[in-house]
């Protein structure tokens, strides 16, 4: 038998951490409520980043939605876009700093309401960027209102009887849309709410970080979260009701892959 | 008359609630009335505060920063409002939580211990009328019957059963609040 | 036999009781504590000696206020 | 028996344009002014009058869906804050120069940028001298509590069809966002699709054999053209100025000093007018309840009477520009604004009044 | 030898943001201002100095486009006309919000809505009073020849960075169409990305161990934050005010009557104190070059001395708003505007100023 | 042998007319280009409506672009709609108006570029209108800009030494891309510049037409066209390099039927 | 041997001399005319008998320039 | 010296083009110039006119209503522009397609049959120069080295080859411009 550690001798070895919070994010408490797959997001990029060791490379673009305050987290420069115009903000960025890192964060009604046409256009270009998409079927942060990819019936506070699809429209697979555009080169779907899942998100994240390097035009990782607070459920509620509603709508897995 | 009734504490509290049913009730009882809250994300988790008036006459500013009324349920909110009751006006506070409680000697500040004695209940939800039943006690500006009415307006069908609970904390608060004594 | 042992130290005003992390320790260390933080929150905490160190409730953790520890065990090799 | 509720400035606008006969609605969700969108959805317009309500793709979408309707003569909205309001600029512009008739709202919050959600009135350039491009006005109403967020509904219906025009009712986050008693009143019929053809033969309903095809349209490539058109179209804001102007005189009769406040700044002054009459001071109130047309000729008296104006705005300064046009150097006019979502509170905006201009002691202003 | 040119006005300003150092421009075809993309995609900018030419989707991605360049630290710029720009508004907002220095160019045609792809300055309001929600201003350059457009190019982004402002030249449709003789200067190296991280330490450049992330952000949910953002705004601004008015005065030492114009309407104003001073008549013509900041001491200084201004606009009255409360009821101030494309002819303005303040019949305007 | 009428005796008798320019058709000199396809494209469509008898039920919704004057040409109820929103504004006629035909007609710089957005989204909720969309591959209007239509190496005023995909993108097909989408009904390109182009083009207009009578949901029927002036060629070359160039990369048929 | 016999009226003020028209008429029935219309065009017009009233020319008209007639010949039976 | 022309007529007819080459000569000449023209969608097969201005002095308006010489090669600017012409200036006009002639009798009326010579020549291209030869037999303004270097400067250089024919052009424009009667 061998000699077991206290728990005072192993935590006070810093060599024995496995695991810590990256220091690409600050140490402002994060706004998301609690469970919020958003935190999960910020941390897998930002830890990439580290990783990659990105960090002076990188300039980030900020949404407007739960996460418009990304840059409070993330300790990159970062510039907050109006709503829906990341893309058009990140391709300025990006003509003009070609060796840069470049990557926008934006929610799904950011992304694929408001900003549909830059969205498809910034992809259609083939843009050198990397957009990571959130997409939690809601509009998080006014207060829950129905997003393009709010499920069909799903109860919101603009669809407060369900998503009726006749009148209100099917949700919108914007993912599988920007595939089918030559310019976009990875695309994948991801979630974060068990550890299998953030470990296959964090690879994908990888891979369009790594494709930005080699200018092989635009890279695409939606992530498929929970909005318990708009959900109106606790939130491993809201992660099981993602696993079986969202995800059937939303499989997840690489959508395009280089060939 | 006219009073001017500040509530203010952290999101959950029932804050704004109270202030609505507040003023519901004062509209019930035929008067002019005003409930302006805070508002947007910082409620989430943050603080929540509402202004609420009650008044014989068309109510001029619905936005203030003096108050004949102060209820306070949380430091943050103390340390904001303290300074804002008139002088000669009323802070009412629950003290649970409360590290620096307020020092002006030129109000009158009462305490109503509402956390516990909704915790004996053991139905936190009525907190925040026992609070309310507190603010009643020392502003009977509403008649109980009118209450009653301001509880069935503002309260969501569903919720009605839970009207008599509601009363009943209501009245508790009134026979639980109690004068600081102000030791100057 | 454990040839690890781990330990996990919560940043408890960093966490927000979400209780994400509870369901993925497959050695049911983590638990949820009766103290509230400053913020309100019921905050994680270990509750047994058995954590391997795998990492699981950190990384599913929204607000990263988990750091995992890990050290092999030096064993005594039977047979 | 009256029917009497307690409610939010933004439902109260949402039920009133139900009881207007609105046909349609369609927005954009932004803060302060979601539940205007949230009402009518959960009240389930179709259901209750046949109006419809809909959830657009952005603001610029929504302006639209308006114009589209608009031209189709039907009573159409939409709302929207600040950021959202001036994504429609092109689209308001087009209904100007295009004569539409519809109603608009916003529930202005502090910019510029994404600012903040708090109250704001520094929209005012924006709504009263033309945000968008080319020479245009709205009518714009600037409610002062719950129950004018209701009444201007059905007002600005009524005034856009009138004289087919844009009625935009600048309001901010507090009248938006908070409780007061609304006096609601009858459910005015929705116009039938025969009635809108009788009423208004200019809309684009289908050419029926009777009647030339009717356009809708703002382009016109001949100057010669363009410039009658536009000419036609100043006469109409002439007439307007001539007819529609509406203001609200508080404690003016005796004033030696006046406020000119609108909105929920119009409501602090009012209280800081109590304030003063209290402390001796002989204070008023002008209130403009339409910015465009502007009181103009209501202050020009007024400056007559007085010693000096002071225009409180949540702003760094912009009806003020208005308030000395009108009074053209007859009378010091002086500006308070609080900025980035902050309201003044009564006593402060008296304070100020009172250093301005009769302790005349040089006031050091927050804003400048 | 000195490079001259004969130029059009759209061609000129091309030229002159390649010479100025422009690093990107971002824009989308419009009339009459196509030019500009046209002539810097046909000389190849990008092997000429590095500079980036990019079609943009939208007018919106154009501006959100120039947004990010800027808030890199770039020297950026986009240019459209009336609808384009109403399409920017929310973006330009976000610069002011955000303190970003950028060039952007209007070449005003005839409103509202699609109106005519005529000249026109109907755009002052949307540029000088802030067509986008929130306190906000732009340096705004008025152009009155095409060398002024190539000059305002590398002026204006002069006045960007120094200030940290967004920059419009308000030209219109005849500025930007006629060709007129050029004088061209020295090539402005771009700067290095090495030069951008020491000269804007706010730029996000990418965040490096010797120093904080930076961020670009418009938003502060914190009113009281909020309002300090705004204050320091406003501090600028009145800066700005004190220390960049530009104005050209033509004949105004012994002037009585005054014409008060700017960009097309100044040079036929020009043309109209020839005129008038052939018939005897003491006109000058006071030019603002910046609208804001507008030259209102100037005026007020001009208004001490003469009979009475008259405002020249190819609109229906805009800029005539700022004379006014510039000498505050000093002197009359009397407006002459054409509309909807239409440019007034020299003498047809010396004949209004004439009828107007001489001969003091009651003149029949144009526009009213 | 029969007896051979001569010329007067036939165009004598308007019985004998086989062909002549409908009724919806105004007496106004169209203002195109000689020989550009936007005249046949009106042409179809009012000869369409006129067969179905639709005028009294018709509203449609004019662009920006060379067509922006259709009103003057088409003799129904139009509107006319700023840059790219046509779909945004047949929504709003559409919703209050479900009984009346409401369609659009755009061209590739309007329907693809600015107006992505209400493209999209009106095909997404699968509104109950038509689209008719010229795509010439160039912004006529203006002076022959280049469109997101625009094909690779082709020289516009603003690709003046082609469209380089790697900088400016590849030219999109948006018609593809919103076939993809649950709304949309019947989606078809076709081309009208030869008799049996015109013939197989107003088929699909006339399903695009049947189908919004029915509440099929959005029908999209693309003309591929020329646009002599901007590609500086004659109306017959133009439409040679059309088959040529155009029809490889835009291949015509239906693209969506109903099944 | 045809059995219907066709004309075209070309409305020579409307039409902008695009040419269209031409080479779609199998019976080669249509050229351009030397004179101009008040536009300046060169517009076209019909050279010979041989029209069948296809219709071809009309319906790839942009300028909806061409009204095309058609009458069936009597024909006597042969066999 | 100022002069002001204006040039109209059918677009396809090179006005603009002739009144660019003009300015060209005219700055080339060191004088000031300027060129402006109507413009947009309405000169597809429609009007076209440019205004264009010499002078020693800087140039005020670029926009003018009344010109020193009219040049006029269609009835529908012979209908907008006989009118503008100074008392006492110039109107030169081809009269081809001119149905009702210019009837002023206070300016110098001269004709150019450039149409027609253009068409001699079976060089239609030509046809403005030729109408700029009248002008400039008319108003020498400009010295023949320096309009060839306006033609230098505004012609791509893959058509100054053409020069030699446009300066030919234009000397036979000089020769055959000749002065109407004006009958009164
Ligand atoms: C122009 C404009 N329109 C609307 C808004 C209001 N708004 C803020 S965030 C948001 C949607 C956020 O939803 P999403 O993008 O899905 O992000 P989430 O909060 O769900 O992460 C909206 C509509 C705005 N700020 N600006
Ligand atoms: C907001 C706005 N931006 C730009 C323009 C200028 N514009 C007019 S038409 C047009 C493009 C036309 O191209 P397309 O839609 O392909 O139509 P086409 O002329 O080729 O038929 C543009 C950019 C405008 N009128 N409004
Ligand atoms: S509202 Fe939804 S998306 Fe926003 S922080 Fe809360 S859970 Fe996350
Ligand atoms: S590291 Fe693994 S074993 Fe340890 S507490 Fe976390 S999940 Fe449980
Ligand atoms: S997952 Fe993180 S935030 Fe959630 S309960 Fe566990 S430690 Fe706390
Ligand atoms: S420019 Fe092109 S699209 Fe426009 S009318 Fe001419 S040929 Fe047709
Ligand atoms: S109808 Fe047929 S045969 Fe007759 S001219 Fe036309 S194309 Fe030729
Ligand atoms: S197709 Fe029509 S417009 Fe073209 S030449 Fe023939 S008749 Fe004339
Ligand atoms: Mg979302
Ligand atoms: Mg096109």
């Amino acid at each position: 038998m061998s000699y077991i550690p206290t728990r005072e001798e192993i935590i006070e070895d810093h060599d024995n951490v496995v695991y810590e919070r990256t220091c690409l994010l600050t140490d402002n408490a994060l706004s998301y409520c609690p469970g919020c797959g958003h935190g999960t997001a910020h941390r897998l990029i930002m830890e990439v980043i580290e990783e990659m060791n990105l960090q002076a490379d990188t300039i980030g673009v900020a949404p407007v939605g739960c996460s418009v305050l990304a840059y409070d987290f993330m300790n990159i420069d970062m510039q907050q876009a109006a709503h829906g115009r990341a893309p058009a903000v990140a391709t300025g960025i990006k003509r003009l700093y070609p060796n840069k890192f470049v990557f926008t964060y934006q929610g799904d009604g950011d992304l694929a309401a408001i900003g549909t046409g830059e969205t498809l256009h910034a992809c259609n270009r083939g843009e050198n960027i990397t957009v990571f998409f959130v997409n939690n079927g809601i509009y998080g942060m006014t207060g829950g209102q129905m997003a393009p990819t709010t499920l069909p019936n799903m109860k919101t506070a603009t669809s407060p009887f369900g998503r009726d699809t006749e009148t209100m429209g099917h949700p919108l697979k914007i993912t599988e849309l920007v595939s089918h555009l030559p310019g976009t080169y990875f695309v994948s779907r991801q979630s974060v709410h068990t550890p299998a899942n953030v470990r296959k998100a964090k690879k994908a994240i990888e891979k369009a970080i790594q494709y930005q390097k080699l200018n092989k035009g635009l890279c695409f990782v939606e992530i498929v979260s929970n909005c318990n607070s708009g959900w109106k459920m606790t939130p491993l509620e809201s992660n099981k009701w993602m696993e079986e509603n969202m995800f059937p709508f939303y499989p997840l897995g690489d959508i395009k892959v280089p060939k | 008359m006219t009073e001017e009734i500040i509530i203010a504490g952290f999101g959950g509290q029932g804050v704004l609630s109270m202030g609505k049913i507040l003023a519901y009730a004062g509209m019930m009882q035929n008067k002019e009335v005003s409930w302006f809250p805070s508002y947007g994300p910082e409620m989430r988790g943050g603080t929540a505060n509402v202004t609420v008036i009650i008044s014989d006459e068309r109510i001029s500013s619905p936005i203030l920063n003096k108050f004949d009324t102060a209820i306070i349920l949380n430091q943050q909110s103390m340390d904001k409002f303290e300074n804002s009751v008139k002088k000669g006006g009323v802070l009412i506070y629950d003290p649970n939580g409360i590290v620096r409680h307020p020092e002006r000697t030129d109000i009158n500040i009462y305490t109503i211990d509402a956390a516990d004695e909704a915790a004996k209940l053991g139905f936190k939800k009525v907190f925040n009328m026992i609070v309310l039943g507190a603010f009643l006690k020392l502003k009977p500006l509403i008649e109980p019957e009118y209450m009653r009415k301001g509880l069935e307006k503002s309260l969501p069908l569903r919720h009605h059963g839970m009207i008599p609970e509601n009363e009943k904390a209501i009245e508790l608060g009134k026979s639980k609040v109690h004068e600081m004594l102000v030791l100057s | 036999m454990a040839t690890v042992k781990g330990e996990i130290v919560v940043n408890t005003e960093r966490c927000k009781g979400c209780e994400l992390c509870v369901p993925v320790c497959k050695e049911k260390t983590i638990a949820m504590s009766g103290n509230l933080n400053s913020k309100g929150y019921h905050f994680a905490t270990s509750t047994n000696d058995d954590c391997n160190g795998c990492t699981n409730c950190a990384i599913v953790c929204p607000d990263g206020a988990i750091t995992v520890y890990r050290v092999k065990l030096k064993e005594e090799k039977i047979n | 028996m009256k029917d009497i509720r307690l409610m939010k400035g933004n439902e109260a606008i949402a039920e009133g344009v139900i009881r207007a006969g609105c046909d349609g609605y369609f927005g954009y969700p932004i803060t302060p002014q979601s539940e205007v969108l949230e009402y009518l959805m959960a009240t389930k317009t179709k259901e209750r009058t046949g109006m419809i309500t809909m959830q657009a793709e952005s603001e610029i979408a929504s302006i639209h869906m308006v114009y589209g309707g608009a031209a189709a003569g039907k009573r159409v909205m939409t709302s929207s804050s600040s950021p959202g309001i001036s994504l429609m600029q092109e689209g308001i512009s087009f209904m100007a120069g295009t004569e539409l008739p519809c109603l608009l709202l916003n529930v202005v919050r502090g910019g510029p940028g994404l600012g903040t959600i708090q109250p704001s009135q520094s929209d005012y350039f924006q709504a009263v001298k033309g945000g968008g491009h080319g020479d245009y006005k709205m009518i714009v109403l600037a409610p002062a509590s719950v129950q004018e967020m209701y009444d201007f509904a059905k007002l600005g219906f009524e005034l856009a069809f009138k004289h087919r025009i844009q009625v935009m009712v600048l309001s901010d986050g507090a009248i938006g966002q908070m409780m007061e008693k609304v006096e609601l009143d009858e459910q005015v019929p929705r116009w039938t699709d025969a009635e809108i053809v009788k009423m208004h033969p200019w809309a684009t309903t289908g050419k029926t054999p009777d009647r030339e095809r009717n356009i809708i349209t703002s382009l016109d490539l001949n100057p010669v053209k363009q410039e009658i058109i536009n000419i036609n179209l100043q006469k109409k804001f002439k007439h307007i100025e001539e007819t529609e102007v509406r203001f609200e005189r508080i404690m003016c009769d005796d004033a030696e000093y006046l406020f000119v406040a609108y909105g929920s700044s119009a409501r602090i002054c009012q209280k800081a007018v109590m304030l003063g009459r209290e402390r001796g001071i002989k204070v008023g109130l002008l209130r403009p309840i339409t910015l465009f047309p502007y009181p103009t000729h209501e202050l020009a008296k007024l400056a007559k009477q007085v010693k000096g104006m002071l225009s409180v705005e949540m702003s760094a300064g912009q009806m003020v520009e208005d308030v000395r046009l009108s009074v053209n150097g007859a009378v010091p006019v002086e500006h308070y604004g609080r900025l980035g979502g902050i309201m003044p509170a009564p006593d402060e905006v008296l304070n100020v009044l009172e250093n301005k201009f009769i302790k005349n002691k040089n006031y050091e202003l927050h804003t400048h």
